[in-house]
């Protein structure tokens, strides 16, 4: 019987935990969110899996969890603590965005630029909470609405809190649709919203190939921490415009982003076993993050407001919500917003080069704080 | 022989192990059993709400699956071979994220569908 | 002529011996069984094609073959030795899976559990070979007649044998059509053979998503030593039913599942290099392993038989021989058998759902034994 | 609360990083906006040679991305099917490198255009 | 400059690696040359056996290769159509491992030809 | 201000030298040759891109670079320097490769073997620059005129010298259609040009299935050392032509392949930081890479024209100067030279049965490197 007994003392039942349980049902809960309400289905369903994965309880000793030296899941979160996955699933991502709209409106750029206020605001906060340096810089980063950047620059200044923050950096950007519309009533006049803005130029296919070259070269020489964000988005948006490397570019885009997203997401899940993930500094996190996205939409709203006051031709101040990125989700936010003040008013491409800007402007942050932290 | 499986306490292990897979196994047979109960309750809910229910549950891959349905006159052809124009040309735009001048393509990439979109790939 | 003497004492003629030559035959058996008989070839073929590659023989000294630190083929081999691979290749068969008829007839589960006996009867007769516990158990995997499975637990358990173990299993699983009819001609009498089962209710969208999370749970629970294997099973199947996420679920189906196959197969067949694999052992782990199989076979039999005793609607006691697994081998075996008694009468669905079973019930087994042993 | 962002320096780490971000981005819409002047440029040279230029600039997936002209009578979905067909049929030729008997099917891969070769990969 | 080569047996070296490259491929180009032999052999059997012979050697992938004969009547774009449709559609089914109420799709995962199954992936 | 300059001295602008700026000009030369004049786009745009990113400067210390211990370049670059990349490349390339026109034309074997006296050739030069052994093995086989042979040949022997043996690889390998016509015109007559060669017989699936096995056999048995490249290469074809591991074949040929040349070719080209790439070395490089194309298109000329003087059917001589491999360029271009002065004699074919020994060719005479300097 001295076997069965060892057998029934590695059952998770015998070391099962309340925070097992509350994990298993958040688990549960973003799993629900991903399939019946769509959001983020792509992150949020193997991440709420991981989730329930990785709070199942078992005999300290085996090697199972990603915590444990030597088990399979340490060696795919070892693809995350490392700083490998975000970079290979920017190079997908940059293989499947169109950077159009935002070569044909360069201005927007600046939105992107305004709306990283969120980042460095929470920074601030999050060190008012007692934080380290580089554990508030990569709490702030969840401003930054990229899930790739929150994960990298946490895996590089602050692995411990990595679970929490890429949780709460996806759980917002789901959440985008709930947290900008308030903001944006509060924030603009009815006229404001109507603002009518030029349809964009066509850009030339010259235009689309050098951008991501020039842009890869300045963000890397202004913010060299940039160099791997913002080098793999760019080779891969390069990739994708060349016209000649189609099979690359697409290889990128689809099984190299496809792989990395599902152990990406899971291995994340996983970390959030609940000895490690339910207390303080957790809930700390959750707060700061919403406010660091409450931040950057109001700085987008308000930087916009700003450059108004000196251009000839009004941008619709709406689109500077965008800025946080969230791509495409809080460009369609401000689509829908709009619509709902003037039903011909279409400002999805527009706001959609705030939004790619919002990308770059959050890697170069992401940058700044790895050359000065690490 | 057998001094060996004694003394790698042998019998008892593979007892207590057969137990184990067993005892998993009915659980999840039992888990999977209680299915059939929800089932059945959806489907009840589902009679009651006659038209809405069925449109919601069926989609459309499944109804393929059941029924094979593939029609196979000449226009169904035609528009066959459209949609799969379509498909093969626009691969590449249907799992871009964002718009290519006035193209509204969606990639399922971070996408809700709260908007209107549809899913960019659909199948 | 110091330099060509040299050359030549590192050419394969100068150190072939005779146990090379066997196993470059063995390879050829391998590779002719996969393309002309068509036996398993995504598996046989790279694995028969690795074993000629392993046995090409070569100076001591250059770094080459899976067992030399820094080769090439030895990072490989490090994805199968870490257990990396049958993980990944189970989310690759997760997400091509298709439970619905396991869900119609939960009762068949039972038959998936019955023929694990073949694991633990082969457990104790490796014990009386005199094999050690976790070499044992290694063996007694191979009645498992799952790939990943066996190989995943020999990584963990007994590495040295993790060649002769996987030959031997896949090699079996391509003998299943040969060592199962016998059996079933042997233990069931006609006119069982001819009973016909009803077919399966249709399982709604509902019930296929909750079924990957609810197994994965309780099997983690049971034996969380199966978390691994079950756990990427199932995220591969959840990724498949959710219907937010096929994206993911085509590339872990398609592009990861065939790349670690490829690395794994090839990997394994070259790790039979004669000189560690020409022996006594590996002859008894065959024969062991034939042995599992076959006590599995009339595991499951048996078991049907003795369902019968209490079940009204009786069941065929054929489809019990399909919960070995050897997916979805066995449950065609079943099929064509049932086929010859009555013309009219198809199996293979009801055979379906203890051949999955089958699947989730030996990676169970698979969980104890690294519960225990490890 | 505010002593551990003064032991930090926090507000001027803050600050600092804010300007970097601003100066960043402001570089590359610069740097884009000198764009609209090489395209200005190349649009005005581009209606010099009228003929050649808007050829070569307009690859035919931009064509389709701009109107969405589908062909909708039947010889269009027979012509479409028998490419479709073929490309399925074909796909693994069509990414070989050499030559089956006959069949001249390029790679894309280490591949010029000097010698009249299309691109493989027709996508 | 030659003491180096010297020094370092340099000749020695290149005329043995020169030497086992060719013997290497002349050894190859040995194997290959008594292909035809048994290529001879092959042909002059299934000339014995008329009709067998072709019809297992000459697959249907082949056959397109040599011949490339595309059907170009309406009828065949019709038949073409469907099958694509069904492909695509179904492209995801054709790879599962079990079934689906009553459609027999298999996968080429872990599969024999024993039973009168066809491989599921067709291309 | 302290922190604000403590960034601007971490940006790029502020360690920019010289040597960057040259370097960053090549990369844009590189993806101009790629882009606007289609030369090997799928390899010289991700290196171009590579040599871009890894010549932007930053505080040394930051862990960026593929040199720098733990950063994500380096674990990139890791796949290089451990000779994993090129041997999957090669995976993917055999599944892409049809060596008909070789099986039927097994005496063009030996035009692939003549062109190899490039490789020796200049290793002999490399030896009188004052290189040492393995550098000039490394530098002598740019003259194989495959970047995977190269790049795994210099990982194994000169890590050193890895970015500029590589970049002059594939940057002669672009310009074979500049380097190889002189060379025919000087050393073949007009009569010789037009000599018409009989179309090749059509093999058998069952010789398209026996070749790889048997080239991957003796070429492992004559040189163990080019067992992983031959290994690999075979097993992908094998894949490809066995007909009953399509599957695998596919994703071996497309994700694997682009996957790892993306990341391989990027590597390569952030490891030409001016720092380690500007000097003597690299020139001397280059020059000899050169030599060593011109040496092999040579050998294989005159080889053919020596082989005329045995054969009772004439071969055309300019296919030997496919036997460089630079597959398929080099058979392109004996294929327009030859047309230029026959307009119905196409060479293609012919040329492609040298072209794709001529990789085989090279593999071998790797191997034999690693077998005697390692
Ligand atoms: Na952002
Ligand atoms: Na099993
Ligand atoms: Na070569």
């Amino acid at each position: 019987m001295h076997v069965i007994f060892k057998i029934v003392g590695t059952t998770g039942f015998a070391n099962m935990q309340w925070g097992n349980l509350i994990m298993i049902a958040v688990g549960g809960v973003a799993i629900f969110l991903a399939v019946v309400k769509k959001y983020e289905p792509l992150l949020l369903l193997p991440i709420g899996f991981g989730v329930i994965m990785g709070n199942i309880p078992y005999t300290p000793g085996l090697p199972l969890g990603v915590y444990d030296e030597g088990s399979v899941f340490s060696l795919i979160y070892k693809g995350v603590t490392s700083g490998l996955f975000p970079p290979l699933i920017f190079l997908g991502i940059g293989a499947l965005t169109d950077f159009s709209s935002l070569i044909s409106s360069p201005k927007s750029v600046l939105l992107g630029a305004a709306a990283q206020i969120g980042i460095f605001g929470t920074y601030i906060g999050a060190l008012m909470l007692g934080f380290s340096n580089a554990e508030s810089a990569s709490i702030g980063i969840i401003g930054g609405a990229d899930g790739p950047t929150s994960i990298f620059l946490s895996s590089q200044l602050a692995p411990q809190l990595l679970g929490p923050i890429a949780i709460a950096a996806y759980s917002y950007m789901a959440l985008v649709p709930v947290i900008q519309p308030p903001l944006m009533k509060l924030l603009t006049t009815e006229k404001e919203r109507k603002i009518r803005m030029k349809p964009p130029r066509i850009v030339t296919r010259q235009e689309r190939v050098l951008f991501p070259i020039i842009v890869a070269i300045f963000a890397a020489l202004i913010a060299p921490g940039a160099l791997s964000l913002v080098g793999m988005l760019m080779l891969g948006n390069l990739l994708k415009e060349s016209g000649v490397t189609d099979r690359l570019a697409k290889s990128a885009g689809s099984a190299l982003l496809d792989i990395c997203t599902i152990l990406l997401s899971f291995a994340v899940g996983c970390s959030t076993q609940s000895a490690v993930f339910l207390n303080a500094k957790s809930l700390g996190i959750f707060a700061l993050g919403l406010l660091s996205f409450m931040v950057a939409t109001v700085g987008g709203l308000l930087f916009a407001k700003l450059m108004n006051l000196f251009l000839k031709e009004k941008i619709n101040p709406l689109i500077g919500a965008a800025g946080v990125s969230a791509v495409p989700d809080s460009a369609r936010v401000v689509q829908h917003f709009a619509l709902h003040y003037d039903k011909d008013n279409h400002l999805l491409m527009h706001a959609m080069a705030p939004n790619v800007a919002g990308v770059i402007g959050s890697a170069i942050a992401a940058g700044v704080f790895i050359a000065i932290f690490r | 022989m057998l001094e060996n499986v004694v003394a790698n306490n042998g019998l008892n292990t593979a007892f207590s192990g057969m137990t184990i897979v067993f005892s998993g196994l009915v659980i999840i047979a039992l888990a999977i059993h209680s299915f059939n109960y929800i089932s059945a309750f959806v489907k009840k809910r589902g009679e009651a709400n006659t038209a809405a229910g069925p449109a919601g549950e069926t989609t459309p891959a499944l109804a393929f699956m059941g029924k094979d349905l593939v029609p196979e006159d000449e226009l169904v052809a035609i528009s066959v071979a459209i949609e799969l124009y379509r498909r093969l040309h626009f691969e590449h735009l249907q799992s871009e994220i964002t718009f290519v001048h006035g193209e509204l393509t969606n990639s399922g990439w971070k996408t809700g569908i709260k908007y209107g979109q549809r899913r960019s790939i659909p199948r």
